[in-house]
């Protein structure tokens, strides 16, 4: 049965905020064909933390608690965003509702520049972290590849960061393989969660085997044809990227080599003919 | 008396004094919701303390799924 | 534990010429540091075959049946090859004496043109096949991804097609992922095994999500520091990229669309400042 | 009487008459290694009934890693 | 004006069967708005070879002898192909049919695998090409990057070999340049021509800057919006790659160097801020 | 003669804060062999913009003005730069101490964040350019491919914008293809030079046919084998990239598709044998 | 006497007996066109001698645009 | 009377009482030169006017090859 499919569990090497994890992938719990649907793919990835947002809440529906009891139920951390704001202000407004509704103080910020690339407003960004760790907040700030950026947020007390891959529901793997291996090396120290862009395991594999953290996903997953069984198979990509990265990669080599010995083999030195 | 107020971007016409007061108008659980006033949020343990005026802006926001 | 990584057994859908096959992951015996490495780098990677050669035996070393004990420990299915052949006669009377040593008619058909790259002889693959099957054999032909030959290939009866990625042992992964999609998609129901050049369990992934039924690899695992959790990263990868395959992946997009739900997006329409 | 013949791309004298003699000669076990000669397969029970003549090529082989 | 732009005349080093050859870029004569867009296009490109074909003529249209009166003005070489010909038989008398027509000995070489990508045939390419040769013919032969089919092309008896960049009519650039520059590394001195699949000028800049000697194309140029002009650019382009070629391209490296000299950087030295 | 390469002046439609430019090949004047090459390969560039930096001066040198006088006698345009200037304190004089010296008010501005990859500090920049703008500088930021720094830079008054391809220096090429294809889509009509990581003219002509209006590069003219022949490559690519994109390139296809006509081919529906 | 031959493809009943005769009847200038004949290539000096026989594959070409 | 400055980053002890006396003395030619005190610009017509003391901190540049 697929949703039997792998997910290790893994020496939990990874700490987000002192906080030690056991699965390298976070997984949206948007977009999906049923809360059910949500609720086995979550289960499927093995995830320990998932993502969740704040809406404006009807008197009609008066819906919202009925989707928090289900990800209740699913005994994982949840991480509120603040998908969708377009100001440090709003970030800062909704990040404090989310808490208070979600009773955490994880916050995976997000201040978008752009209605089209939905790009992360990386000075925007960096002034609602700012505030927002002053506030008591753990910011996990969705950011692009920039180095410096990074060093900010760092800075600013960003324990953990969240560089896209590609825009947000492109699925379009890593754009920037070369800045995405710079970043990492630049912060051999500083968890990084390769969040957005992510659109099948092969690119969560590339990611995890660069070094990256753990990787954060949504759409590859909602949308697929089979969200559960995609859900569990980004869990196996993303640890065998990690495994093969502790276990370390082969060096890529520009002529061949021989795997079968060479020497003994038979007819060799007959005049081949 | 009557105020008219914005609830999640909809005008509105309402009698209540403070954010509770609304909040309970709207039937959401005390609990269930989070609110912000003029783009700043208002703590549950502040609603009852905060008057409305005219034109205010108010956010009731409740869990929702989220990527 | 690492090696406890997944090899998930999927549906015994990958049938190879009337023999159905567990593992997607074909491994290679050459290159470990040591007997005992490999033994459980098969073990770890849930093969079901791996592939072995014949080499000159010395009155002194008298090895070769160490070794064979060794392979039959495992209870894996052999795959002799022709590694190091430069003519089909070669080729042929190597693949004789493999059977009768193995006591097997699987054999991987290697016609090498080149030293350097390793690459396959198209010409002397063809006509070393032809011959081979009339002689009784169940030919695994390593071949590039040239359609033309792979269709002159399963005419002279081969039921199973193993297209390099990249030149034996470079590491390099699938250096023309456009012409090996259009192999896949041009022999819908030949089983097409991606062999040679594979670098990274991302490698092997992306290959399984085009839709390739299985990848042999050897040098990656080998020359990996830990080969035994390497072999678990593969195997982990190759099912995840076989189950995503099969689960559906998402429509890669040019433009960004958000994952979180943008109804209901507190402040929408407020002002933004 | 005595050979030249090539074993394994190496010249080697023998007195062996046959392909079996010169495989026991070099001490294999008859199941243990294949043999071709002169670039032809030539099958285990073959062995017997194959004569050695000078300058003959000889493979020996026997089972070892592959990739 | 741009179809003013570029072929600067190099030195002839480019010598195809014995005739020195001044332009770099070959172009196809087909696809084009109007015969007039096609002869100035030619004149554009600074081209001094074209491509031609034959084709079945009808006792209404007769229209053959008009063309080649039309292409005959352009003082150009013409060399005929054997588009389409499915088989060597085919090849071979479609091959002798252009001579007689064209009055020349050169033949670009098509046996057409797959109607599909329409891809050369390797087997049958190599067959035609050694019974042309010995009918006295230049053989340029279509093919891919495979080294081996390139060796016996070349000890058939060809001493150009035209190998693809990507499927006819594709305009993908350069599918495998991986192979394509281990192609180049193996032949040194046999005039190596990119033929098919190049859609734009930076891909035909890219093929030469890798060392390869000329350039053939034709759907690139004939289905811009403005073919004349985009011959013009390709002519520059080809010769902006040879240059490069000639000139020693830099080396690429993974980190950063600084251009403008760090010595005597002002407030160097002093506390930032 | 190589140095006679193609420099085409095209319609003179690019304008730079008022300025109409003819060539869109802007050259830096750093190392170089020796001035008298940097001269040669400017002139052989045809390049209309040279960039220039200020260095701290000895008593015992005093070079300077030496330096000066050849640049004055190529009879181009001088942008200083801020070159190695850490913040935007150092910028910002470094600029005005180039004013007052080359007497212009262009100046291509940099602030870089990290020592390593030489790359932009996003915030120091914007803060430089406000202040420089504010002081009448005509400001060409060196930037990243960041779409919001883009747009607050422009908002800011610089009427030009200088991307990056890559780490000054790497000669890497386009690292983020996508990413520069979004920024030029969202700045349809404000002036984009590609500025730094160009290492071969098949980047600067891939760019060009992105639509960037000009590229701006040293190393990989001044560090060429010939940089005086590769001035002029430099320059043939980029007058073919840009008349690519006025010609309007081809789409590229996923299936081949035939350029000689299929319509009368010899033997059709005769049984190919 | 009339034949039945395959003219590029086409079925045409003709009362040429040489395929110099069926190029001429076409109305193709001798030197304007290439000839085949049931797939082998026929010089155009050699059409005069080249009789035609029934259901004779016939190929008439001519230069054409090329790639 | 003595002071000492530091003149691009090498410290030195000069006699000049303005920033453009220390550029005379170091022999450079008034417009040859660009210069900054403390991090600031200070252009070539306000050099007359700028007193140096002691610790200053300053940049006399001249122009140089860039990318």
């Amino acid at each position: 049965m697929n949703t039997a499919l792998p997910n290790p569990t893994m020496p939990p090497s990874l700490s987000l905020y002192g906080v030690s994890v056991s699965s390298r992938l976070l997984l949206g719990t948007a977009l999906y064909p049923s809360p059910k649907v949500m609720a086995e793919s979550v289960k499927a990835a093995g995830a320990s933390i998932v993502t969740v947002s704040v809406r404006r809440e009807s008197a009609r529906a008066n819906s919202g608690m009925g989707f928090f009891e289900l990800v209740r139920s699913l005994n994982v951390r949840v991480m509120p965003n603040t998908a969708g704001c377009r100001t440090p202000r709003e970030a800062i407004a909704t990040a404090h509702m989310a808490r208070e509704l979600f009773g955490t103080d994880w916050v995976k910020l997000e201040v978008i520049g752009n209605d089209d690339t939905l790009q992360p407003d990386l000075f925007g960004l960096l002034e609602a972290a700012r505030a927002l760790i002053g506030d008591g907040f753990k910011v996990f700030p969705y950011t692009t590849e920039d180095l410096i950026a990074a060093e900010r947020l760092r800075d600013a007390g960003c324990e953990v960061l969240m560089p896209w891959a590609a825009p947000i529901g492109t699925g379009r793997g890593l754009a920037n393989p070369y800045a995405l291996r710079s970043l990492r090396t630049y912060f051999p120290d500083t968890p990084l969660i390769v969040d957005a862009g992510i659109g099948a395991p092969s690119h969560a594999a590339a990611a995890m085997e660069m070094g990256f953290d753990a990787v954060l996903l949504n759409t590859a997953v909602a949308r697929a044809a089979d969200p559960v069984r995609m859900a569990s198979a980004f869990a196996a990509a993303i640890a065998a990227g990690r495994t093969a990265f502790e276990a370390g990669l082969m060096e890529m080599r520009d002529t061949a080599a021989p795997s079968t010995p060479v020497a003994g083999t038979p007819f060799f030195g007959l005049d081949p003919s | 008396m009557q105020l008219k107020v914005f609830v999640n971007g909809e005008a509105t016409v309402t009698s209540a004094a403070t954010l509770a007061e609304l909040v309970a108008q709207f039937g959401f659980a005390e609990t269930g919701v989070a609110t912000a006033l003029n783009g700043d949020f208002v703590p549950r343990g502040a609603r009852q303390s905060t008057p409305l005026a005219g034109d205010d802006k108010v956010e009731i926001v409740s869990p929702r799924q989220g990527g």
